[in-house]
């Protein structure tokens, strides 16, 4: 892989584990370079991940401690190693499934407790690893292995949901946006409380070919179309508004 | 299905026009915009702005540190087409695999 | 256990021979056999080799596995070296000929059919070499009716591929029955 | 009478399923108009298939925020008067071990389809296991009873999943499809008859649907907006289902009949088939996928002229203990393949009377036929 | 009990099964106040609850279906008897540790999918039944069986919570504010969807009596005292908030 | 050498303490200093203490939001170098179990008290009961070893506690504290001694850390944030941790490992305390609380001049199979009272080759030795 | 330790003067809390103003619909002390039980 | 056994038996006894009955609990009815003389203390009813030593009700004391 980021790497390890386009490659290549532009030492860090198809972005790959757990509870692990040893630079990194659906209460009571860990949810808003089945962040109307005429149910936005439980620092990024991503990746890190940031990636073999995207470059040309800076957000008329997603940091005090 | 991995990339320095692209990095701000468009002002030749790097989902763009030309690791490209799409110059096809 | 057979479809992950598989499975249930048919499954299945098997019987069957192949088609070189090495006792091969070189295997038939050639020559599509594989199958095996096939064909594949399907399986039964002659 | 024939929903003739899609059709067949699921691996089919037809017949269909969520949502909905099921693998079949407890001491009828693969933890989750049956009789805390079915074929998927409702409902008592992954992927003709029998709940206006006069009895049960003004509690409860938390007396009622409602009523419920064991010096005992492997080393063992015969248990739990201490004593010897290290062997030893031979395999593929031959005749 | 109650509490059951003083007494009050006021049919009605204190406001008094459930669990078992039978009116009632931390995820999920269910949080701020451990609500700063010493942790923000996870209609009121919590109620029984109130209700035995409240009726003063209504709250500055409560109707249109 | 003298925390002495009060004590002497837990009764008295201890002796305590992040929690503690625990009851153990299967899998040394209550379900949340002896077993799924102590009074949940942290740190297994409520809230007198002996984890810097060349061995452990950029995963893994997903071989040596590192060692985990054992007709074979009932009741016996024996069983997993067959020889008949429904009784079954005769009681109460002696008299 | 259940509630018609009182009803709008308040305005007398019913946690006080006048269930009174506390008139006092 | 005391204190829930139990076991351990207690726990803990039960012997003790108590104390009629049915020969029956009526027993030395009236009187506090009969008992049956009693105290009894506690058990002594005259 990438000669620049080989010192982050685990020897041995060649590829990627994703299928052609995953958007989870794009935020390990952000992760990595955010690590890289910090210089933060591997040996300090401890790379926390549930199950799912991105809880392979740190496990086995990256060069430094990881820990790969159950399936939902990667936060609940990551806490007692982040207590019992404050010293550890903790994140976890792992899938919307994983992490807001089965995991959902221990995302929130992390942010409520503010426990100084940095999650990453990679959103790709499907069951990729078991065979696409609808998330918790399947937008309405989208199909998947368990809604073949449309997820009725609505999804979380998890931003707000992160918000609601007492986060500090919540924000959002496309993987569209990757250098805003790695930015947001380094901030988070470097705050010494509980952070979030919800990633969009697509997932072009679960959620793709389902939704007939027809390559992995198309998908990620619809997602950089819904994306709107908050910036820019605030700028537009909510009908403009309407299907898009609002990406930026939405930095709240604590509640 | 997903895509077969039967494609590669080839690097050339000349082609077609390009087509209109997206905007890639919405969050950027505009001088560092402008900043990175400066970077791609000539069509077709790459002029080493960086987002092939960026946006590879398998880590396998690095840039050569000596040339600032960017290079990549065909061993363990899956073809997903990323760069081609996001190269802001047209300066990447992809070519069936032979 | 004359009337039971034990076929075995192979190649790599993409190539379709699991869906092969379970057309020729459900079609010879349709021609009412018992059969029941296992594949390869996880990890695999992207890329990597594939393998479909599927066991034929006029009688219920006791272990559904194939344990020896009495009809192994193959579709990558690889598939045919690690196949070949359990094959049952005068087993009839069928590989892709432009994928596949066959080395010599005593007691076997051994027939190369160009189902991948034809495909794209044909079809302009090489993914329906499965379907024209497993056309060449039947009519080489007499393991199940072509009227099975194609209804089975119209049970298992999506709406916008039955027609494509429907012409690689014609192709497959010619190029059997080539082969036959 | 509360066992009723009723037309099947599929036509009447041979289809190509796989496991996991005939046991769809086994739970739909029987009545189950209320899924509950979480995506795992290799279960999932189930819910995907049950979603597009539970739409179709006009029943329920819940993809839950977690297995904890999707047992407990089951539950909910049998009380409000549905045939409920869900289905999983070994990690979320863990999870739900305290809702299957809740069952249990309710008396709540529900199917639970494990689908296992190679465990402990997320071991190999592509791949196949039978590690779960221990945790199926202990896996919540205390002491109750439930039933357990092991099929061997796709037919059984279909078959066993119909008596696992009717069982259910029957006993009242949750009641698990213990599949394999070997049998859950495994395609194979199924035969549909055009008539399915089903056991309809007893229900008795007015009358207490916990307690029963009988020690072993079953209570009519009778279910949410009946105008009955239920109470349902996992707590120690009485007749009427009214919190008894100090009292001795009702909870060692309790807890006794909900035990012997399943123990006490054995012969009725264990089903077990044999083959070759009247002259059979070596019994293999086997249940599952495993027991075709067992049943072609058998005939096999046979055609050489081997005394070896075999006893596949369909039911695992209430164990088979009559036919092991009956069986076990004519061939004085018994030998146990498991794709665990030996969980249905140690329940063996229990009763049985002779030498238990287990042999174990834990790693991630099935039992070759080869193997138990090669080992029985080693035995021999 | 209460006479013009009595249609509403099933045969036999004579007195609250609480210690003296406590709020739930008052809430049970409310609802049954709220049900009788709207004249609903208890024979349509299930009352769904886990297990703790609060738990035992519906189950065994209510003179209706009630499902008595496991700790946490309540909504989850609610979502399947509202899903399958529509009819039947659901209201879960139970505590905040059991709704909020050990059920916190089913809570959240019920509000992303708009499951039509009441739920009517009893917030004691502490683990009454099992002997006044800290909650996920306890003020930072109070003492409790595990935090000897002042809690450390923020406590959730419940209205907040809730919303963050796309409640429709969701509304804080005290005990100490009968009526209103009356009419809240009736209000989020006739909507159709997921409604959520949080109610606030003193603890006298497990968080009183370690927190130095010398009654029942100290208690209930010190909670009017911090409660302030949301138009009051508009009016006021932020330094005179502080430490208030804010009750009322915080209605928010779907995410 | 592993095992070190240290220093006691309290001051040697005698103490008046519950259970659940010796337990905590025993936790922190033998170096516990991460405890995460969620409230339940009977066992919320360790929690209690625990949170002030821990204070005082500088390590973490955590409240988690419920029982399934309270021992995910001591997971990520005890890799990040700490000995950690946590205490619950029947509910909280079963919502435990498939955090408890991936400390099994992953060899991760943890200490679980389970201070057992009347079940199954909620049950009688105050009263006693001792029903989850097979949960601890198998209570998750897929196949794996745990060790599990069942003490008698205060004095051994000090002792075992201790123990239970040492068996944990040297077979990096988990290792469950059976109490029973009647243990846990019973008060009295309680030695401590001046010097407590502890197990230190094994490190070796650079050696893999899930495998070994032994096919039964226990890998030192390194931990997290000592450069050794560990790997740790609950799936199916080589011995440097790397996940292997489908590898046969793998699964079946790491499955076996996980399982011979204990039952092979069983020779010198196992504890067991007999009593007139030698010309005894009768064997008596009990555990937990009820053998001080079943003490009280042989001593009884014998003072008349019955031929009784009693053998107490310490520990409960791995089974003491061997002195089971043994003594069961000898004495030619069982006896096994318990406030179960004979779930050590049946275990016995599979070892003895004798008559066993087990005494259920499921009231919610402790078993009157009254009881025992009424019973042993009419089995003789 | 909790209150012992010692003291039982005694109904009166005239005592001391009422304490300065809490709003008991912030939620109320001013209309409705004029018209509440309007019932309560002579001191230590019972006006059947129904706030110790709504404010009871034992559901032990019922108005008389005949009579108007609030009625109390000493045999499921606790002894809180909460209606005394709330009632805006003084009307109700603590005493111990005999 | 003549060395096992087993010692049942009773009464109702909120009069303070379990705390009188754990102070008597307490002391007991420092005279260097060995002890065991146990007590009702549960719904019955608020208000209903209470029942705290301690046995007291020179070598380690078998069976912790009471099966028939030495020394029965009784604080209220419903406990005294129930406990007096499981005495053993000769044992010593201590009531509160205020709340509890006694009927005759075979066999049993009984003893009226007016505790809570003492209490009541001298302390002006009900609440320390328990550890007045609780210094009579000690007396009376001289099973635990004052001092060991006092220091229980000191250890089991939050801050500001030490003193109350030390004065009532002193009061209990003298009125034991009084009752051996």
């Amino acid at each position: 892989m990438a000669r620049d980021l080989e010192q982050y790497l685990r020897s041995g390890i060649t590829s990627t584990p994703f299928c052609p386009g995953c958007g989870h490659g794009i935020l390990m290549n952000q992760i990595l370079r955010a690590i890289d532009d910090l210089k933060l030492p591997m040996e300090r860090m401890l790379f926390v991940s549930g199950i799912g198809c991105a809880a392979w972005i740190p496990s086995p790959h990256f060069n430094a401690d990881t820990l790969h757990t159950l399936h939902g509870r990667a936060i609940a692990f990551a806490t007692g190693a982040k207590m019992f040893n404050p010293a550890l630079k903790v994140l976890v990194i792992s899938g919307d499934g994983d992490l807001t659906s089965i995991g959902g209460n221990h995302l929130i009571h992390a942010a409520r407790r503010d426990i100084a860990l940095t999650v990453i949810c990679a959103n790709n808003m499907i069951y990729g690893m078991t065979g696409g089945q609808a998330a918790s962040t399947t937008p309405v109307g989208a199909l998947s292995a368990t809604t073949m005429e449309g997820n009725t149910h609505r999804p979380f936005d998890l931003c707000k949901l992160v918000e609601g439980a007492g986060g500090s620092f919540v924000a959002r990024y496309s993987v569209t946006q990757p250098l805003s991503l790695k930015e947001g990746i380094k901030k988070a890190i470097m705050i010494d409380h509980f952070t979030f940031i919800d990633v969009l990636s697509p997932c072009p073999t679960q959620y793709g070919r389902r939704n007939r995207y027809d390559s992995p470059a198309g998908m990620l040309k619809t997602l950089m179309e819904s994306c709107v800076t908050l910036e820019e957000a605030e700028r537009l008329s909510p009908e403009s508004l309407e299907g898009k997603i609002i990406t930026g940091e939405f930095r709240h005090g604590r509640a | 299905m997903a895509e077969p991995c039967e494609l590669k990339i080839k690097r050339r320095s000349k082609d077609d026009p390009a087509k209109s692209r997206y905007q890639t990095e919405p969050g950027l701000d505009e001088e560092a915009a402008v900043e990175e468009a400066g970077r791609c002002l000539v069509n077709n030749v790459c002029r080493s702005c960086d987002l092939c790097r960026y946006f590879c989902p398998d880590l396998c763009i690095t840039m050569n540190e000596m040339t600032g030309s960017i290079e990549i690791d065909y061993d363990y490209c899956k073809g997903c087409g990323i760069c081609a799409f996001i190269c802001p110059k047209g300066a990447i096809t992809m070519v069936r695999e032979e | 256990m004359g009337a039971l057979k034990q076929v075995r479809l192979s190649g790599f992950g993409g190539q379709g021979v699991v869906l092969a598989g379970t057309i020729l499975g459900h079609g010879a249930v349709k021609d009412g056999k018992w059969v029941a048919g296992s594949s390869s499954y996880g990890a695999q299945a992207r890329g990597g080799s594939a393998r479909a098997d599927v066991v034929v019987s006029d009688r219920p069957i006791v272990f559904p596995h194939v344990i020896e192949a009495n009809v192994l088609a193959a579709m990558a070189q690889t598939a045919y070296d690690k196949y070949t090495e359990q094959l049952a006792r005068g087993a009839t091969v069928i590989y892709d000929d432009e994928l596949v070189r066959p080395r010599s295997i005593d007691g076997a038939i051994q027939i190369g059919v160009p189902a991948t050639s034809t495909a794209i020559k044909l079809l302009n599509q090489q993914q329906s070499a499965n379907i024209v594989i497993l056309g060449a199958i039947a009519v080489i095996t007499g393991i199940v009716s072509k009227g099975a096939l194609s209804s089975a064909i119209e049970e298992n594949v999506s709406e916008r591929f039955k027609d494509l399907n429907i012409r690689a399986l014609e192709l497959g039964y010619k190029l059997g029955e080539a082969d036959k002659q | 009478m509360p066992f009723r024939e009723t037309e099947s929903l599929l036509p009447s003739g041979s289809y190509y399923f796989s496991g996991n899609e005939a046991a769809t059709e086994g739970a739909l067949a029987a009545g189950c108009r209320y899924y509950a699921g979480y995506p795992i691996t290799p279960s999932s089919e189930i819910m995907e298939r049950i979603a597009v037809r539970l739409k179709e017949l006009k029943g329920v269909f819940m993809q839950m925020e977690d297995e904890i969520a999707s047992i407990c949502s089951v539950i909910g909905a049998v009380w409000a008067g549905a045939k409920g099921m869900t289905a999983t693998s070994g990690p979320g079949f863990s999870l739900m071990q305290e809702g299957i407890g809740y069952g249990a001491f309710t008396e709540t009828p529900m199917v639970v389809v494990d689908i296992q693969r190679a465990g402990p933890c997320t071991g190999q989750a592509t791949r196949v296991g039978s590690g779960d049956h221990q945790q199926a009789k202990w896996g919540s805390h205390g002491d109750y009873q439930v039933i357990a079915l092991s099929p061997w074929s796709v037919q059984e998927m279909y078959d066993l999943t119909i008596d696992a409702f009717n069982l259910a409902e029957q006993y009242r008592v949750p009641v698990f499809l213990m599949g394999e992954e070997s049998v859950g992927h495994l395609r194979e003709r199924m035969d549909v008859r055009p008539k399915v029998t089903v056991f309809d709940r007893a229900k008795k206006k007015g009358t207490p649907p916990f307690g029963m006069v009988e020690e072993d009895g079953v209570p009519p049960m009778p279910c949410f907006g009946e105008g009955e003004k239920l109470l349902v509690t996992g707590s120690t409860h009485n007749d009427a289902g009214i919190r008894k938390t100090d009292d001795p007396l009702v909870h060692e009622k309790l807890v006794s009949r909900i035990n012997n409602k399943v123990l006490n009523h054995r012969e009725e419920i264990i089903q077990t088939e044999s083959y070759y064991v009247d002259d059979a010096t070596c019994l293999v005992v086997s249940y599952g996928f495993t027991a075709r492997s067992a049943l072609y080393a058998v005939n096999k063992l046979r055609g050489e002229g081997g005394r070896v015969g075999l006893l596949r248990l369909k039911t695992i739990w209430p164990f088979p203990d009559q036919v092991i201490r009956v069986l076990g004593k004519k061939a004085g010897k018994i030998y146990v393949p498991e794709m665990n290290r030996g969980q249905v062997a140690g329940e063996i030893m229990k009763y049985a009377d002779c030498d238990v031979v287990p042999y174990f395999q834990t790693n991630g593929e099935i039992i070759d036929p080869r193997t138990i031959i090669n080992q029985v005749r080693s035995l021999a």
